[in-house]
């Protein structure tokens, strides 16, 4: 990986893990949006965004492109009790989008994001579908 | 009025509406069925000999379909927005000679008032694309007349390179002057205008944007259904026939052939040869974009007519009217 | 440089070329296309030696089967031998898992691909009722 | 329930709201576009999704592994068997399962035919955008079906083939049916292509609405997360076939197209050759094709490892990716699609405002939309 990538990764508290399939870097909540910020001005591209259902905690994972091809992910926990996190959609615009969709099946609140409602499921929509919590009913013959 | 010029009048307009009904039946067949093979379908194929008879039983489908009006339409102009297209598309086939001395009324200025009541046209589209309240039918009234409004006048000024040559309006003079060469031969700038302009007229393909399907649904007609579309359909193939007779009239000779004698089969021919070929354009192009189409007029297509109107009077001075 | 105009001829002589060529669609409702041997189409079941269902009621294409489309009832007399063999074809989505899942090689697709009906109960089928298996119809269930 | 906030207009007059969908002629599906216009000019887009969002990845959740194999036809139902070998390539990467050769040429040879199929609804939908009758939109179709029949052929569905496993393939291509495929791609193929090119490139009036209608630079396309044809047209030479190869792709001779005016008329020429590169592969491809097995035995109830993986492959549309976690159970934890055209989607209120309405359709043919992929 390159130095200063894995520099801006442990300054900012990242746990770094490459001994999985792609390197992984699990970072506080808080450092977040700056870690982004950070990465994105070193030229990281964005590829997609999206979650995981801890049942305690929603993980957050942000797939970052190093190279065309290469990728890296980035992540972070969101306690079930207060499942807020900072928008990523200032840093890379194509999140707006991918947060709109975490937010619509997951239920994490994106805080700044500029336009934050349902995408996928209509507008009056109550349910998280996605979190583990949901359970899907059988349609009878 | 004698009785003659009354028994005259009725026969010749049913007459009329009869062959206006008759050329948009087939017509409709035969476009669906040109276009099918065009794109290697077969078109119609079920009702009658080759689906000959699917459109009288759309027609009958259409009487049956009940008749919308939106909610916030101008009611009274919804409902008078299909006369308004159909009267003067129909009033336009009075004067069309259709063989030497066959015309309901054979004006001297004939050509002058069937493109005065062809200018109507915009003018209904417009009105129904307002009376709607829909904004789909809006975008595509305000086209249709920005487009036949700015094509007009490239129009009327290739026709005058015609009414020059021929000094006369009258159609069967205009036809009669083109007994040895046709006008085609003599104004081929002309003719190259009026059919571009005449194909705008007519809101065929490429320049069927106030119908614009991929984006305006089906522009002023969407809101229209059962037999006010049919009247709408009905005016706008009016147009396509007087459109298609006009470019051979002025053109193309008329009713004569070289080398043969003269017969109204000959015209027959041309006009259905000339609405072959819109169709064909049609089955193939893609349409302009809205801008594209009025600087085509204004930029290209006025300036040419222009020239092509100098360019004729000076021939006709330095040739003579008689050999021009 | 091409002369203005030259793609425009073009286009209209390619039009006109085909207009020639012929149509190419097929006249579906007097015209039979004969679907490829590997088509996947309506489920049957194929015979053993005795005539009887070559089923013996495992199980393993109804676990295999994503969208519970079969049913299956075990013989009060003989444990390896189906009762009722249920399709649900309505719901089915003719993915093939239950015939790859198959270890007798029971069931199999049929070329079969016209069975429009207008309600949905006769699209349930029996494939062990008699004469299904003789391919003389399968019964309404 | 939509939030859309008008701007003002440009000369202070009132605009306009037109909702461009959800039954539209033109929006390729279900998609809602809300547009703000001035007159016939959009001020404001904002594209509403969801009509056909059937929730594939909850349903995931609740299969077993091979049975997921099902959902992912269903996901992009123009580009089914990229679809199929993105899921295939996660789940086998995270069981670590090795797949046989000629099962990856296999898979890689379908894929490219779905390449050219997917394009050539691109190309009957674009035509039918600009306002053709219809006619090279039937033409494209007319091609189509002959690849169909193929597709039956081998994996005994047109439209929802179900043919990869996990592992390997299904069924193996017959070895009478190369040889016609091979004549058809080789031959017939590339004089369909100038038909193709001739009714749309070659065509005066669609140079004229397209030549520099909506161009965009690459650093732009990049920024906003736009993948595949849409971003090489812009100049970048972005494919994953070559950045990081899978399947059969690291032993092909195939060129990236790329394009250096990024306007609409540029991604078209890009898409079209496209179709002529990927035949080309597939004639490479059947001449090449290895012996051996198309699949390896893989336990009914697969139980991947506990963890996660994410694989990216390139789409007809872009780069599709496919994150797929498990708890070490018989289904999946996560099964997540990164759908190429909902990030390109995603671009489109930035990048269509200003532009005619005519001409948003245009920009908006140039992304290639398959509604299933964006709802999934």
């Amino acid at each position: 990986m390159r130095a200063d990538v894995l520099d801006a990764l442990v300054r900012h508290g990242a746990v770094l893990d490459v001994s999985g399939f792609d390197p992984r870097a699990d970072v506080p909540l808080a450092a977040w949006a700056a870690l982004h910020a950070e990465l994105a001005y070193l030229g990281l591209e964005f590829s997609d965004i999206t979650a995981l259902d801890r049942i305690e905690s929603v993980e957050l994972v942000c797939w970052l492109l190093l190279s065309p091809g290469e990728q890296l992910s980035v992540r972070t926990s969101c306690p079930d009790e207060r499942l807020v996190a900072p928008t990523l959609s200032f840093v890379y615009p194509p999140a707006e989008y991918g947060e709109r969709e975490v937010y619509d099946l997951f239920g994490v609140v994106f805080e700044g994001h500029p336009d934050l409602s349902r995408i996928l499921q209509p507008g009056d929509a109550t349910i998280f579908p996605l979190r583990r919590s949901f359970e899907l009913t059988e349609t009878p013959w | 009025m004698s009785a003659a010029l009354w028994v005259h009048t009725v026969v010749g307009l049913v007459a009329l509406l009869a062959l206006l009904a008759g050329v948009t039946l087939v017509g409709v067949w035969w476009e669906r069925k040109f276009i099918g093979h065009l794109q290697r379908r077969r078109g119609p194929l079920h009702h009658g000999w080759h689906g000959l008879l699917q459109l009288p039983a759309d027609m009958i489908k259409m009487v049956g379909k009940e008749d919308t009006v939106p909610a916030a339409a101008d009611r009274l102009l919804f409902q008078f927005g299909p006369v308004a297209a159909i009267v003067p598309a129909y009033a336009a086939l009075v004067a069309l000679t259709f063989a030497p001395g066959v015309a309901l009324v054979d004006m001297s200025h004939g050509l002058l008032y069937v493109f005065a009541f062809e200018t109507m046209l915009p003018l209904a589209f417009a009105l129904i694309g307002w009376s709607c309240a829909n904004k789909f039918t809006l975008l595509g009234g305000l086209r249709a007349a920005a487009q036949l409004i700015s094509y007009e006048i490239p129009m009327l000024l290739a026709a005058l390179g015609v009414v020059l040559a021929a000094q006369s309006m009258g159609l069967t003079t205009i036809i009669n002057a083109q007994t040895g060469v046709w006008y085609i031969v003599k104004q081929p700038l002309g003719f190259a205008i009026f059919s571009i302009a005449m194909l705008a007229e007519m809101n065929r393909s490429p320049f069927d944007l106030p119908e614009a399907e991929s984006e305006l649904v089906a522009g002023y007609m969407t809101e229209y259904s059962g037999m006010k579309f049919g009247f709408v359909q009905l005016a706008e193939y009016s147009v396509l026939l007087v459109g298609s007779y006009l470019i051979a009239a002025l053109f193309l000779g008329g009713w004569n052939m070289p080398f043969l004698p003269a017969s109204w089969l000959w015209l027959a021919l041309k006009i259905v040869l000339l609405m072959t070929a819109t169709m064909w354009i049609r089955g193939t192009f893609p349409r302009l974009r809205v801008d594209t189409l009025t600087q085509l007029s204004w930029k290209w297509l006025l300036p040419a007519a222009l020239l092509n109107i100098m360019l004729v009077a000076a021939l006709a001075l330095a040739l003579g009217p008689k050999l021009y | 440089m091409a002369v203005y105009g030259s793609g425009l001829a073009k286009g209209l002589g390619i039009t006109m070329r085909r207009l020639f060529r012929g149509p190419v669609t097929e006249l579906y409702p007097y015209e039979h296309k004969h679907p490829a041997p590997t088509s996947r189409t309506f489920l049957v079941m194929s015979a053993n030696e005795e005539g009887g269902p070559a089923c013996r009621a495992c199980n393993t294409c109804i676990v295999g089967c994503p969208d519970h489309v079969l049913r299956l009832e075990k013989h009060p007399d003989d444990n390896r031998r189906p009762l009722e063999f249920v399709v649900n074809s309505g719901r089915c989505t003719f993915c093939g898992l239950c015939v790859e899942s198959c270890p007798y090689d029971a069931l199999h697709f049929s070329q079969d691909y016209e069975r429009a009906t207008y309600d949905r109960a006769s699209l349930i089928y029996n494939l062990v009722h008699e004469g299904a298996l003789t391919g003389e119809g399968d019964e309404v269930r | 329930m939509v939030n859309f906030e008008r701007t003002d207009a440009p000369g202070g007059t009132e605009t306009l709201l037109l909702n461009v969908g959800p039954q539209h002629p033109s929006t390729h599906g279900v998609l809602h576009f809300m547009l703000e216009m001035a007159g016939e000019r959009v001020v404001n887009a904002k594209p509403v999704i969801g009509y056909l969002h059937r929730g594939i990845e909850k349903l995931a959740e609740d299969r077993t592994w091979q049975q997921v194999m099902v959902l992912t036809d269903r996901q992009d139902y123009v580009a089914q068997f990229s679809n199929e070998w993105a899921y295939c390539r996660a789940v086998e990467r995270l069981a670590g399962i090795e797949v046989p050769e000629r099962a990856e040429w296999l898979r890689t040879l379908m894929c490219e035919l779905n390449r050219i199929t997917s394009h050539l609804i691109w190309y009957a939908g674009v035509t039918m955008d600009i306002g053709t009758l219809g006619t090279p939109f039937i033409y494209a179709w007319e091609t189509r079906e002959r690849i169909f029949d193929f597709f039956e052929a081998v994996t005994g569905a047109r439209i929802m083939p179900n043919w990869m496993r996990i592992g390997g393939v299904r069924t193996d291509i017959d070895a009478g049916l190369l040889a016609p495929m091979r004549a058809f791609l080789a031959d017939d193929f590339p004089k369909e292509c100038d038909v193709f090119e001739a009714l749309l490139t070659g065509n005066e009036i669609v140079v004229s609405r397209m030549k520099g209608v909506g161009v965009y630079t690459a650093e732009e396309c990049i920024h906003l997360g736009i993948t595949g044809p849409f971003l090489r047209a812009s100049g970048p030479a972005r494919d994953l076939r070559r950045d990081a190869p899978y399947g059969a792709y690291d032993k092909l001779d195939f060129e990236v197209c790329t394009d250096d005016v990024g306007d609409s008329l540029a991604r078209c020429r890009v898409r079209l050759r496209e179709l002529r590169e990927s035949a080309r592969m597939c004639v490479q491809l059947i001449d090449r094709m290895p012996e051996g097995e198309i699949a390896v035995k893989v336990p009914r109830a697969l139980k991947p490892p506990a963890g996660d993986c994410y694989v990216r492959t390139e789409s007809p549309r872009g780069e599709l990716g496919v994150f797929v976690a498990s708890d070490g159970s018989a289904k999946p934890y996560r099964y997540r699609v990164r759908s190429p055209i909902f990030y390109n989607l995603s671009a489109m209120p930035r990048l269509l405002p200003g532009h005619l309405l005519a001409d948003m359709l245009v920009i908006f043919g140039g992304i290639d939309t398959s509604m299933g992929e964006i709802d999934r």
